[in-house]
């Protein structure tokens, strides 16, 4: 693999709608950087791919977003504005943070819990007690998420008895069903077979009416195949953001245009 | 030698190797209800206890070892869900937490007599407890501790971390994603140190002699007010207990029937232990359903 | 909105209070748990250390010394209160007990997990816990009336001794160690032995390489256990290994246990004597010896752990 | 890091009150004895302990614990009563004038021998040297070619104190297996081929073979004029100045209807039925 000039990139400029905003934002585990001031604005109600090889530092960046890096000894530093106000601040009440910001992992990871319990569970702690809109956002997160037709005779049944698709499905039920107004997910079809992958994308593609996405994939084609703006992430460096279209056809940097025709990664 | 008969060698020896424990169990087991079962009876059952007749009976004393066994549990199941809990998701990963989880083992294995004076002196004597079930409730919590514990922290650390990121990413707290989603899965673990704990607390002599005592006063079953010094609920009253009844019968029993009564007990000890295990299991099994599926009607 | 939006990010939430509630309570508990472990260590310390400051006993002698007198002067014008005897004593019952029952509790967990059917393995480990709760005492009288005959016979002399005194104590640390092994077998992630038997291991390479490598810290906590049961024991001990505070030579003559002692003579000593101090020096002793075998362990499963890794 | 060391604060001021509610709990117990001690004297306590707090409306709690835990805790006056097997000017550590002695029963000791050693007298003599260790072969002594096996009592139990006392003559016992319970000799004597040790009379059953010395038999008739030497007192210690209803209880115990009766049955020698009175020196003299 030859060497690339880590200290170039190409970082379109996207100033209309922007849902949420980095700043230079750097991770750190312990004393070792996982990610350089990354500064990026992601545009409202589209989809963004993040992509880049393993250890390139996507995950870790998605998963501050909504601060879910906060354990241990690492640190994030730098800026994450959403709506005008920096949430990566210990003044900041995380919970409200990840209310707005939800995210859906890679590992399917319903709860042992019923179908409904997996969706009503977070509602009610977050002070949702009318069992009418309970109810009301169990239907309409399961459709969402185009499960409902799947399971809405069992709705009672455990979560586990599900399969690996429709148990991803419903983690994104599960997410939606808080109305937030970012998701974040992290390789969401990795675990998954064909169909269910494709059948995630298409959900995707329905949400993002509603919702800002944004998705951390190792699948180039997925991320051609669903989002609106790319980026490219490489050993921890952000070093191309366009809008999907011309990362895929015409990327500016060399280092990009070997990742997407697979010279390494 | 090829893999395969390596394997089937391996097979037998661990099949022989069970076979040996699965001897020793039925013979140890039988042993003591062969013994005992004879001298079982429901008179042997319900009628108080002879210091120097023949014919006496268990019956405070296994009233006394049931409802020890769930004070004690009452006591340490809290404090012990707590600190496991703290050092499964709390503890900071430093030396400090080492070293105390170090402490906690090290307690285990303290020779029970040395709890039970411990106890003795601080409870029993200092702060003037007296010879009462609390205090020996409280001298078995100590050595149950670090055991339950240690199993609690085992069993929440086994539930995958990745339900805990789901919970987090809900905005809930750990908190609340501890006690609603982990311990739930957790519970099947847990029974089992509970079980494995309990077990200890029948079974415990030495820590008791000098805490709950052993001579058991005249109870009245009658009388449920707790506060009242012949009921059979004040947890102030001395108690001896089955264990240690069978010790006393053994080595200063002077009752003709010392052989007897000890075998007796000690089957209906055996007995008593199985059943307070199936009940724990089918208890365990009842919180596990009622708290992982169809909470929500 | 966008203002009380701000407000609500900046201000606590009900999950702020239950993340707090919860810290609380758990540090609480662990804070008790503390507590209790270091009034009863010092309690014990400080109780032990008196046969030092106090009667100027030293030592050295105390722990490299053969004859236990506490009640009388020796040579040297000092009551000799010398602890090797019990000291190896209870080193060598604890390992060979350990030493035997790791076996067996490996290869009931294996069976347990991997070739009994779940019916039987439940019935397996229920019986096998159940011996958790048998007192003491009975162990004791068993061992007396049938592994110490069974020793003479084979063995000749008296039959009581350290290997009486092993036998009985490997069944009551059967069942810690067994249940403890078995959860940290059944700990080890499925994918691993899937993977394992999809690169057509056999069933027993599978638990050679990869089963038993990875639970190897778990394995090795249930032994600590195992052998904290056992250093603690002392009633069961006590009747079959025949109580005599001699250096032992060989497996099958009297011998005696720190616990065994301690429990023996407490009650008959008065409390601030030389007699009853020295006892609990022998449970200071005894402390000791359990935190050298913790830190050992852990440092046997911290090397066992890294390899694993690598 | 702050907010972490306000939870352990806040966690360790509730600690701290959990603590101090838990020792300012006092009740009232004066209508309360509590004895311990002599695991031996236990049975003897507890039952007439039984039968006269029924009488009373007292409440009489008897414990064991052994009778080093009894002495410590009677001068320490943390209980009433402390029962022993041993004088306690006889204990190291223990003020003996701070306490009021009640001798509250006699208890013979015997040496006893497994079935199968085929000896069943024995001179005071031969008896010192077995616990010395001077033989160690029962066919020395006319038995069977066996090892004797000896097995003494825990050093510091009553037991043990009376029968060196009166059997060694101040010569050191041979290091051997000790024991701490009358029941467990028992057993080990009765298992065990060669085997000798001592008990206390009300123990003895057709399991093991006791044996008479120069002749005497370990009966009570004998213990009464000292003729079997090897006796000694069942004590109840208590402080100087003991409340009424304790020095009531020991009257009751002592009394000739308690001593005839409850005594007996378990198998000790009533107070007034000996003709001798053994000091703490083990001197014997006539009544």
């Amino acid at each position: 693999m030859q060497k690339y000039d880590l200290s170039k990139s190409y970082v379109k400029e996207v100033n209309s709608n922007i849902a949420l905003e980095t700043d230079q934002l750097s991770v750190f585990y312990g004393k070792k950087q996982a990610t350089y001031d990354i500064s990026l604005k992601i545009p409202k109600h589209s989809i963004t791919a993040l992509i880049g090889a393993s250890g390139s530092g996507k995950s870790t960046y998605l998963r501050s977003l909504n601060r879910m890096n906060e354990n241990g000894n690492t640190n994030v530093k730098g800026k994450i504005i959403y709506e005008g106000i920096d949430i990566n601040s210990s003044k900041v009440n995380v919970y409200e943070v990840r209310k707005h910001i939800g995210m859906v992992f890679q590992e399917p990871n319903p709860f042992a819990k019923s179908i409904r319990g997996n969706i009503t569970f977070a509602l009610k702690n977050h002070g949702i007690k009318d069992k009418k809109v309970l109810e009301e956002r169990v239907v309409s997160s399961l459709k969402q998420a185009a499960i409902w037709d799947e399971v809405k005779d069992h709705l009672d049944d455990s979560a586990m008895s599900l399969s690996g698709g429709q148990k991803q499905r419903l983690c994104i039920a599960r997410a939606i069903a808080m109305q937030p107004d970012i998701l974040l997910l992290d390789e969401p079809t990795s675990a998954l077979d064909p169909v269910s992958t494709g059948k995630i994308e298409e959900t995707l593609r329905e949400l993002k009416k509603n919702y800002t996405i944004i998705i951390v994939t190792h699948n180039i084609q997925q991320a051609s195949r669903v989002s609106d703006y790319t980026a490219f992430m490489h050993s921890g460096h952000l070093l191309e953001y366009n809008d999907t279209n011309s990362i895929f056809n015409n990327p500016e940097m060399q280092i990009t245009n070997d990742y997407i025709s697979g010279h390494f990664g | 030698m090829n893999p395969k008969s390596v394997n089937r060698i391996a097979t037998t020896v661990i099949n022989s190797l069970v076979g040996v424990v699965v001897a020793l169990l039925v013979l140890l087991i039988s042993y003591i209800l062969v013994t005992g079962l004879p001298h079982m009876s429901l008179d042997f059952l319900l009628s108080p206890s002879q210091s120097y007749q023949a014919g006496g009976g268990i019956r405070d004393q296994l009233f006394n070892s049931i409802y020890l066994v769930i004070l004690t549990l009452i006591i340490s199941f809290p404090i012990a869900l707590g600190a496991g809990i703290y050092l499964a998701e709390y503890a900071p990963k430093n030396w400090i937490v080492d070293v105390i989880r170090t402490l906690i083992e090290v307690l285990s294995s303290l020779p029970s007599v040395v709890v039970g004076l411990f106890a003795y002196l601080v409870f029993v004597i200092k702060f003037q407890v007296g010879f009462s079930i609390i205090s020996g409730a409280v001298a078995l919590t100590i050595f149950n501790l670090p055991l339950l514990t240690r199993n609690i922290e085992d069993s929440i650390k086994s539930v995958p971390d990745f339900q805990m990121q789901g919970a987090l990413a809900l905005g809930l707290s750990k908190w609340t994603t501890i006690i609603k989603i982990i311990f739930p899965s957790a519970i099947p673990g847990i029974i089992t140190g509970i079980i494995l704990s309990s077990g200890r607390i029948f079974g415990e002599a030495a820590a008791l002699i000098y805490t709950s005592g052993q001579s058991a006063p005249v109870l009245n079953y009658a009388n449920w007010n707790p506060f009242s010094p012949d009921s059979f609920l004040n947890p102030m009253r001395p108690a001896e207990t089955l264990a240690v009844h069978i010790w006393k019968v053994n080595s200063e029993g002077i009752t003709p029937d010392a052989n007897a009564i000890s075998s007796g007990a000690s089957a209906v000890l055996i007995l008593v232990i199985i059943l307070f295990n199936f009940f724990a299991h089918w208890i365990g099994k009842k919180l596990y359903k009622k708290f992982t599926v169809g909470e929500v009607k | 909105m966008k203002n009380s939006l701000k407000e609500k990010f900046l201000s606590p939430s009900k999950q702020t209070y239950q993340e707090s509630f919860g810290k609380i309570i758990s540090s609480f508990c662990i804070l008790i748990i503390i507590a209790l472990v270091v009034s009863i260590l010092g309690f014990v310390t400080t109780k032990g250390i008196d046969t030092f400051t106090q009667s100027k006993i030293n030592v050295f002698d105390f722990l490299f010394g053969n004859v236990w007198s506490p009640s009388s002067t020796g040579a040297n014008g000092k009551p000799e209160v010398g602890a090797a005897p019990m000291i190896v004593t209870s080193f060598t019952v604890t390992l060979i007990s350990a030493a035997i029952a790791t076996p067996f509790a490996i290869a009931c967990a294996i069976f347990m997990t991997f070739i009994a059917n779940n019916r039987g393995s439940r019935l397996l480990r229920s019986t096998i816990e159940l011996l958790v709760g048998i007192p003491s005492v009975i162990y004791g009288y068993i061992g007396l009336t049938l592994v110490v005959p069974l020793v003479r016979s084979i063995y000749g002399g008296t039959g009581f001794g350290i290997l009486a005194g092993a036998i009985v104590l490997f069944v009551m640390i059967l069942p810690t160690v067994t249940s403890l092994t078995v959860d940290s077998i059944k700990s080890v992630p499925d994918y691993y032995i899937k993977a394992s038997y999809g690169l057509g291991a056999t069933r027993w390479q599978t638990i050679y390489k990869v089963v038993l490598k990875i639970s190897l810290p778990g394995i090795l906590t249930a032994v600590i256990f195992g052998m904290t049961r056992a250093f603690g024991e002392a009633l069961a001990v006590q009747m079959v290994i025949g109580n005599s505070i001699t250096m032992p030579t060989n497996l099958t003559t009297p011998a005696s246990t720190l616990t065994s002692q301690l429990t023996t003579g407490i009650g008959n000593t008065i409390m601030g004597t030389l007699q009853n101090n020295a006892l609990w020096s022998l449970a200071l002793v005894l402390l000791f010896m359990s935190l050298f075998f913790n830190i050992l362990i852990k440092i046997i499963g911290k090397r066992g752990a890294a390899k694993y890794e690598s | 890091m702050n907010n972490r060391l306000i939870h352990f604060i806040s966690a360790l001021g509730i600690l701290i009150l959990f603590l101090t509610g838990c020792s300012s709990n006092n009740g009232s117990k004066s209508k309360e004895i509590t004895s311990v001690g002599s695991t031996a004297l236990q049975p003897l306590v507890e039952q007439a302990a039984h039968q006269y707090s029924t009488e009373k409306g007292l409440t009489i709690n008897v414990q064991g614990g052994g009778s080093g835990t009894g002495l410590s805790q009677v001068s320490q006056g943390a209980v009433n009563i402390g029962n022993s097997d041993v004088f306690a000017d006889k204990q190291t550590g223990i003020d003996a004038k701070k306490l009021t002695d009640y001798k509250v029963a006699v208890v013979g000791i015997t040496p006893v021998v497994n079935k199968g050693v085929g000896v069943k007298n024995i001179s005071f003599k031969q008896l010192r040297d077995i616990f010395t260790g001077k033989f160690t072969n029962w066919k020395q002594l006319g038995g069977k070619n066996q090892e004797i096996i000896v097995i003494n009592r825990v050093k510091g139990s009553g037991t043990r104190n009376t029968f060196e006392s009166s059997v060694l003559n101040g010569e050191k016992a041979l290091n051997a297996q000790e024991q701490d319970s009358n029941g467990t000799v028992k057993r080990i004597v009765s298992s065990t081929p060669g085997a000798i040790s001592y008990l206390s009379f009300s123990f003895l059953d057709n399991t093991l073979q006791p044996l008479s010395i120069d002749g005497v038999k370990p009966e009570d008739k004998n213990v009464e004029d000292n003729s079997w030497k090897i006796w000694s007192y069942e004590h109840m210690y208590t402080a100087k100045d003991a409340k009424k209803n304790v020095k009531d209880f020991i009257q009751y115990l002592q009394s000739k209807p308690t001593q005839d009766g409850l005594v007996k049955k378990l198998g000790y020698i009533s107070i007034h039925d000996m003709k001798v009175v053994k000091s703490s020196d083990n001197v014997v003299t006539k009544k």
